[in-house]
């Protein structure tokens, strides 16, 4: 199997897949935030290779570097709220926090 | 010369108003209500007029060498005297003066309008058979201030027009509209007797509103709520400006220069007769019957304006020497039409304008029903009976002597407008208004009443004369008239005065041993109005006048034998005329007294009421002394437009106008005629009032349906009042129904039409419009609410929601853009 | 004076005394009475100003001024003065004096009734100054609203009721004057739109292709249509004129004076300084209809005043039919086939006549009002049949009051005989039977006002209430009586005094008439040639 | 097969399987295992894929930091039952029917595109020089250089010609980023400190 634009945007798919899934099924406020990890690494994954194998260029990497860093701004901002979330409930299961329900 | 008469006349006919202007503005204050001065003030205007106006007329005539009275020397030599028939056998020789006439005839210059130049010319020769008086006016106008262009146009002028203009009230390009002034001899001799009378009826009135010299006057004819008199201050001064404001209209009246200075005038104589006649306004009859005479006036004034409209727009001008000018006349007089009955005008500024013959038709119509409202002619004629309201002088100088003869006048002097057609309708309306008269008059009983009806019918034998041809016979009437009539007036306002406003002649009787002065001049006037004379001998005014009308009147029917009537009633009412004047003198003043309490306290009038009895007296006597060959008849014959004196024959509707010639051919058989009847008329008056050989009541009883017919004056009031009066009132009525019900109805309707729209459109607001925003808003409301339960605050159906509508949005993408 | 300084003080004088009157102290009556008679003296006193710098022999407009307004759509502060105009400025000036004088009557809320008074003499020498269209029609609108306050507040029992009546019917004729003012604006001028009426003057008396592009003829018909409604009910003609009787009689005195004598004149002046050399071609197009709603308003206002009890409902009325002779004056104007008017000078003398009317009925007219508010302010009421003998117990006032009455009769040597007369006289060249109904107005007009004489000042005594109220008249009414007796005895006697002011303006507007007519007439051939 | 070919079999599997176990498994702290494993191989892959410097960064950020962060953030709150909280089985199949019908199509989108065309016309209508494919493999590393050019606001990828205004460097954002990043630590480190309950 040789590396190729397709596959790496079949494997994007996956993680991106898998990602959305694991956002919609955790209850665990924690298990959320690793689905969306998952998907920014699938995206991760299509912009590294639109760079290595289309006229992109360097911009791809650029890109995946800057969403790298804001997954690590918002993975350090989001458990805080998790951790204040469960301070102020005592559990971090993301269906009691239902006060937005209409 | 022009200047001089244009300025003697102005201060006569300006005096007047000065003297009211003066009277009005200081006559109320304090006490001098109880002073003679307005009085005096008056008649030192009207007199200081008086002596105006006669020398006036004695410059004109020195002015001229009286070529008037030189140039009918001919005449006269002609015609011997009026009863001398042998003249027959002159007139061969006359008539190559006729031809001569006919072949130069003598057009009037085409007058410049001059501002306050006075400017004469030639407009008539009043003689045209007199052959000699060429030589005569030629030494007239020789005399005269500058020679004339037209004279050499020659034949026979005597007399001299002054005409100029006072000042202008207005001017529209080549319309110009001013007071001016006519000086002939007709307005001398009106002048002068207008200011006469006025002078002695000032007079009279000093003595007969004596009684309104006081602080506390009662009137005895008003009753007052609480059963009393009324009581009021005396209005001494006001009758007095009143008079003099009068006097200075019909002044102005007579001293107009175009007709339409005669419509202002004519109206201010007019309101001055409604405010005379409304003297003692506290009485309701008073106050009506001036309602009635100011707008029984106006009627005949709505035709005057009509001919006034006529004229301005055909003419262009108003003034009489210019319209006189315009109209063209061939050489037998006859106004000259076209193919097709029109008439070119030569306009004064030098162009013609074809103006259709019904038109001057219209027009001398439209001012003689003018002339029909004034002298209380048929159909008009009611208000003046009623006019007898207002204090007797007011009747003796309005009413007889001066404004309802300027009607006369006015048909005299606008005499060259009327064409023949119109001169057949005057005659016969004056000939119908002078038997009407008489008849009422006969079984009138108020003193003031059967001489008010005497005047009408007396102003029909003017028109009637006017309108069979007889130019000097009507005016020569009118002047006469005027004298025996004021006098007559006069003479019963003395015996109101004497019996203490007793007016019943049927409460009198034998009042000459009371008051003989009065009785005696009353006879005198009675005598001169009924036509009697000792022909050859001595003969009054009035025999004069009324012989010379009823002269022409037997010439127009001998010439025209359709018209019989024109001459059958004049004669009639010659002797109803003298029977019921002497009726009425024998009532009054002859027999024996009927009413003990009136005679008892009867006494004569003093000395300032008796003096213009007598100074009238002679005038109504003698003033017409010499008949056509008198003074006076002359000088008003001079006057008289050029183509009367021959006649016109046969003209276009077929009337033939007798000439002087042929008046005179027949002058002695109507003045016989005249005289007889007038004297039956005497007999009879004699015999059922002066003898009592038959008794009055029982006639009465016997013609009781005529009697009533009569004394209900024909009915022509209650005729008047269901024909016109009430259905006015009606329409009023209707016309205001319509303002407040259907035309403010109809804006009430469209306004509450609005309020109704605007509570539909309230409704439609609130229910329809604010309905549909608040749906929307509900809508929307319950659409999100309905979506509430898509909010259910999980963060994981939210994620599970975004997946299934990007996968949803997909599939449509690829579904609806396959590749 | 400086024209401009000059109109434009006649014009905001008034307003400017307003202005004061408003800060001073509304307990002190007397004050306010004499320093609004002051403004008002002042006011006339700068008309007269204006007389003495007129030169009556110049036809057009006079110290015309000329200021930038509102530039962006070409509307301009003109004003301006002619024959036409100088004699109704005049009148304006006098009735408003004496109307200040009678307005002594008045007895509540002076502070705000003088200075509406003087707000409404600003806006009535407004109208008859301005030159511009928009001028005009505000200075039209200024005068609108303190004339519904003076009735609606000082006004009688029904006050409301003819305010709001009043103001409807005025507003509506404003309207359709607003549109074709409009129209006249958009549709003139070619490429700049103008107020001007001068201006709009001249292009309806262009060249026959200026009219066939803008101003074409059958677009002056639609304009003087409505200009002719929106005057009429001003002026006003049976049947738009249920508005006059019920707002005479409810307006207080000196407001039924000015109602009577100026307003009135606004309708007669608008037509002839606006609607006529605005559309020539229209104007003879309806010159018929005008002259026979002129007639029908001389007879039906007569009539109607016949029927009245109220005194003051006969005033209006006879306003009515008098207004009816002003209609008829202006219209007489008779064409020929060749386009060529027929004998000119005689509508000439209709204008002139209807112009002296308006003045005359001014006079007269508010004299009337004045004397019925003499008497209604003593005995407080106007039942015609419930007065009588007031000649005995008022005799100044009934001498006064005769002599006014006669002049709204139409007595020689008074002003009322002038103005009709000449109007009937001019109106037989325009056609016969409309002549003789207009004449025949002379006999209705002496029955109803001799009879209205009679029931009031003559007869033995008083009939009606408060008979114990019946004082002599002041010299203060005496006053104002008198100067409008002897103005209607000048101008009756001495006619050309005004005529001779107006002669040179009017006979130009009829040559402009003529000029415009013939040019329109060949606009319209050239529009048929052209289809 | 070369040692390419492996490495990327092997490293696409790795990634896809650590992927699905995070999806499958209950247990947080094995998430977090799982979830190490995807990252990991992912990094391999930007290797293979000739972004060491992404790859490097990936490893270093995500695999040392992100992740250490979570497992931390597990341990704070996993007292007992909330370590696994389960969801109901219903919930699951939908969420896995939604997941493979998105995956279908996202493969299905992506499988119809011709990237070789699509990256010929856009060369084309950009008028720009391709860049060559290949990274100058000097001492410093494959992207090394251009990267940290590219964050300093030079291109050095797109030639001299194109170095001008069109192709500006990274320097603005990365500068924000940075701003970006300090503030996220204050903001976290404010709201995570210990807050006193007011309940308590």
């Amino acid at each position: 199997m040789q590396p190729s634009l397709s596959g790496y945007l079949l494997i994007g798919a996956v993680l991106f897949t898998c990602g959305v899934v694991c956002m919609a099924t955790r209850r665990n406020a924690i298990g959320v935030l690793m689905g969306v990890e998952l998907v920014l690494n699938g995206a991760n994954v299509n912009l590294v290779a639109f760079s290595r194998y289309t006229t992109l260029g360097i911009d791809g990497q650029i890109y995946s570097l800057f969403i790298i860093v804001l997954a690590a701004a918002e993975a350090a901002l989001a458990l805080a709220i998790a951790l204040n979330f469960y301070n102020n409930h005592l559990t971090i299961d993301v269906d009691k926090a239902s006060s937005l329900k209409g | 010369m022009g200047d001089t008469l244009k300025t003697l006349l102005m201060i006569a006919w300006l005096l007047p108003l000065f003297g009211f202007a003066v009277e009005i503005l200081w006559g109320p204050r304090g006490d001098r209500r109880t002073t003679r001065w307005p009085a005096w003030m008056a008649v030192a205007c009207i007199g200081s007029g008086f002596l105006c106006s006669l020398s006036a007329l004695l410059i004109w005539g020195s002015g001229t060498d009286w070529a008037v009275l030189q140039s009918h020397d001919s005449h006269d030599a002609g015609h011997a005297a009026p009863s001398d028939t042998h003249h027959e056998g002159v007139e061969p020789q006359e008539h190559p003066a006729h031809e001569s006439a006919q072949q130069n005839p003598i057009r009037p210059t085409a007058p410049v309008r001059a501002n306050d130049a006075a400017r004469w010319h030639l407009t008539t020769a009043a003689d045209g058979h007199a052959s000699d008086a060429h030589q005569n006016a030629h030494t007239a106008a020789g005399h005269t201030d500058s020679p004339s262009d037209s004279a050499a146009s020659s034949h026979g002028q005597v007399p001299l027009v002054y005409h100029g203009t006072i000042y202008r009230l207005a001017a529209f390009g080549s319309l110009i509209l001013s007071i001016d002034y006519y000086i002939d001899s007709l307005t001398l001799v009106m002048f002068t007797m207008v200011t006469l009378i006025a002078t002695c009826i000032h007079l009279f009135a000093i003595g007969y509103m004596s009684d309104e010299l006081t602080d506390e006057y009662v009137d005895h004819f008003v009753h007052t709520s609480d059963g009393g008199h009324l009581h009021r201050q005396g209005r001494f001064y006001r009758f007095f400006a009143f008079l003099s404001l009068f006097c200075f209209s019909m002044l102005g009246l007579v001293l107009a220069g175009n007709i339409f200075q005669v419509f202002i005038f004519w109206e201010l104589v007019g309101i001055c007769s409604y405010l005379l006649i409304g003297f003692y306004t506290e009485r309701h009859s008073a106050s009506t019957a001036a309602n009635k005479a100011f707008i029984m006036n106006r009627v005949g004034d709505f035709g005057f304006l009509i001919g006034l409209m006529v004229i301005w727009t055909w003419f262009g001008t108003f003034q009489f020497s210019d319209l006189f000018a315009s109209l063209p006349r061939d050489d037998a007089g006859r106004v000259v039409t076209g193919e097709y009955g029109e008439v070119a005008l030569a306009l004064p500024d030098g162009s013609s304008k074809q103006i259709p013959y019904t038109l001057l038709v219209v027009a001398g119509l439209g001012v003689f029903a003018g002339c029909i409202g004034k002298s209380a002619q048929f159909p008009l004629q009611t208000w003046l009976p009623d006019a007898m309201e207002g204090p007797t002088p007011v009747s003796a100088l309005v009413h007889s002597a001066t404004m309802v003869a300027a009607g006369v006048y006015l048909t005299g002097r606008f005499y060259p407008m009327f064409v023949p057609e119109v001169l057949l309708v005057i005659a016969y309306i004056g000939a119908v208004t002078l038997f009407l008269a008489a008849t009422i008059a006969v079984v009138a009983t108020d003193i003031k009443k059967v001489l008010a009806y005497s005047t009408i019918s007396q102003l029909g034998y003017m028109v009637l004369g006017l309108g069979v041809f007889g130019w000097a016979a009507g005016l020569f009437h009118l002047i006469t008239h005027a004298f025996f009539k004021s006098l007559m007036f006069l003479c019963s306002g003395s015996v109101i005065h004497g019996c203490h406003h007793e007016q019943e002649m049927t409460r009198m009787g034998g009042l000459r041993h009371r008051m003989p002065i009065t009785a005696f001049t009353m006879l005198v006037g009675v005598i001169a109005i009924a036509g009697l004379s000792i022909p050859g001998l001595i003969a009054f005014s009035g025999y004069h006048s009324k012989d010379a009308i009823v002269a022409t009147a037997l010439a127009f029917i001998q010439a025209n034998p359709g018209h019989f009537l024109l001459f059958l009633l004049p004669l009639l009412t010659a002797g109803i005329t003298a029977f019921y004047m002497f009726r009425l003198w024998f009532m009054t003043f002859a027999g024996e007294p009927r009413d003990a309490h009136v005679y008892d306290h009867a006494h004569e009038s003093p000395w300032i009421m008796t003096l213009p009895l007598l100074i009238l007296a002679p005038l109504a006597a003698f003033c017409a002394t010499g008949g056509e060959d008198g003074l006076l008849y002359r000088l008003l014959a001079g006057s008289e437009p050029n183509y009367v004196a021959a006649g016109v024959s046969s003209t276009a509707s077929g009337l033939t106008l007798p000439g002087h010639h042929a008046i005179h051919e027949v002058h002695s058989t109507a003045g016989t005629w005249a005289l007889v009847a007038a004297i039956a008329g005497t007999l009879l008056a004699w015999v059922l009032y002066g003898t009592k050989a038959v008794r009055v009541e029982d006639m009465k009883r016997q013609m009781a349906g005529l009697h009533r017919f009569l004394t209900h004056k024909w009915y022509f009031d209650e005729l008047y009042d269901a024909l016109f009066v009430q259905p006015v009132h009606q329409v009023a009525r209707f016309f205001a129904w319509i303002d407040r019900t259907l035309i403010d109805g109809i804006v009430h309707f469209a306004a509450r039409l609005t309020v109704l729209a605007s509570r539909w459109d309230r409704l439609f607001d609130e229910l329809f419009i604010d309905g549909l925003v608040n749906l929307v808003g509900r809508a929307t409301f319950s659409v999100g609410r309905s979506f509430h339960v898509v909010q259910t605050g999980r963060l994981r159906q939210y994620v599970m929601f975004i997946v299934v509508g990007v996968v949803a949005l997909f599939a449509v993408l690829f579904t609806t853009f396959p590749r | 004076m400086n024209p401009e300084v000059l109109l434009s003080l006649i014009i905001f004088a008034p307003a400017v005394g307003a202005f004061f009157l408003a800060f001073m102290d509304g307990r002190a009556v007397d004050q306010l009475r004499g320093f609004t008679l002051f403004t008002t003296i002042v006011t006339f006193g700068l008309s007269i100003l204006l007389w003495v710098q007129f030169d009556s022999s110049v036809s057009g407009i006079q110290m015309a001024v000329e200021l930038p307004w509102i530039p962006s759509w070409n509307i301009w502060y003109r004003l301006g003065v002619d024959g036409i105009s100088l004699p109704l400025v005049l009148l304006t000036g006098l009735v408003s004096m004496l109307a200040a004088v009678a307005s002594w009557s008045i007895n509540r809320l002076h502070k705000g009734y003088f200075i509406l008074f003087l707000l409404l003499e600003s806006g009535m020498m407004g109208v008859f100054l301005a030159l511009d269209f928009f001028l005009f029609y505000v200075f039209w609108e200024v005068m609108l609203l303190p004339m519904y306050f003076l009735i609606g507040i000082w006004g009688g029992p029904r006050k409301e009721y003819a305010a709001i009546k009043f103001f409807l019917f005025t507003l509506a004729g404003s309207i359709l004057m607003l549109i074709a003012m409009l129209m006249l604006y958009f549709q003139t001028g070619g490429q700049e739109h103008s107020f001007n009426l001068i201006e709009l003057a001249r292009v309806a008396s262009g060249t026959s292709e200026h009219l066939t592009q803008g101003l074409t003829p059958s677009m002056q018909i639609t304009a003087f249509i409505l200009l002719f409604i929106g005057f009429a009910i001003k002026m006003p003609v049976v049947p738009v004129h249920t508005w006059l009787p019920d707002a005479h009689v409810e307006a207080p005195t000196p407001i039924s004076m000015i109602l009577a004598g100026v307003l009135l004149k606004m309708g007669g002046y608008g037509i002839i300084r606006i609607a006529f050399p605005l559309c020539p071609w229209g104007t003879q197009a309806a010159a018929w209809v005008l002259v026979a709603i002129g007639a029908i308003s001389i007879i039906y206002g007569a009539f109607a005043a016949l029927a009245q009890t109220d005194f003051k409902r006969l005033v209006a009325y006879s306003s009515v039919s008098h207004m009816g002779y002003v209609l008829i004056g202006l219209a007489v104007w008779k064409m020929n086939e060749a386009s060529q008017t027929v004998n000119a000078d005689m509508w000439n003398m209709g204008i002139s006549g209807a112009m002296f009317q308006m003045i005359a009925h001014g006079i007269s007219s508010s004299g009337m009002f004045f004397m019925v508010g003499v008497i209604y302010d003593r005995v407080h009421h106007r039942n015609l049949n419930e007065f009588g003998g007031l000649t005995a117990r008022m005799p100044l006032y009934s001498g006064l009051s005769a002599g006014i009455f006669f002049a709204g009769l139409g007595l020689p040597g008074l002003c009322g005989f002038i103005g009709e007369v000449f109007v009937v006289l001019s109106s037989w060249n325009f056609s016969h039977v409309l002549a003789v109904i207009a004449a025949s107005g002379v006999i209705l007009t002496a029955g109803y006002i001799l009879w209205a004489l009679q029931r009031v000042y003559l007869g033995p005594e008083y009939k009606g209430p408060h008979a114990e109220d019946i004082t002599p008249i002041s010299t203060r009414e005496a006053t104002v009586g008198a100067v409008l007796l002897a103005l209607a005895i000048i101008l009756g006697v001495f006619p050309n005094l005004l005529f001779s002011m107006m002669n040179a303006s009017i006979t130009e507007l009829v040559t402009h008439m003529q000029t415009g007519y013939e040019h329109a007439a060949a606009a319209v051939q050239n529009l048929q040639a052209m289809r | 097969m070369n040692g390419e070919a492996v490495f990327f079999t092997l490293f696409t599997v790795s990634a896809c399987l650590g992927a699905l176990a995070v999806v499958v498994s209950q247990n947080v702290v094995r998430m977090a295992f799982w979830l190490i494993i995807c990252l990991g191989s992912t990094a391999g892959l930007f290797f293979l894929a000739d972004a060491d410097f992404v790859g490097a960064v990936q490893l270093l950020i995500y695999v040392g930091g992100t992740l250490v962060l979570l497992v931390f953030a597990v341990m704070l709150t996993s007292s007992g039952p909330y370590v696994k909280i389960e969801t109901s089985p219903g919930e699951v199949i939908l969420a896995g029917m939604i997941g493979l019908l998105f995956l279908f199509m996202v493969i299905a989108a992506q499988t119809g595109i011709d990237w070789e065309g699509t990256g010929s016309r856009i060369a084309e209508a950009s008028e720009i020089d391709p860049p060559d494919g290949t990274f100058d493999t000097g001492a410093e590393g494959h992207t090394l250089r251009p990267i940290g050019m590219s964050l300093l606001g030079l291109r050095p990828d797109r030639g001299a010609a194109a170095s001008g205004t069109l192709f500006t460097g990274y320097l603005l954002p990365f500068e924000i980023v940075s701003v970006h990043l300090l503030v996220v630590l204050v903001g976290a480190a404010y709201l995570a400190r210990a807050k006193r309950r007011r309940e308590a």
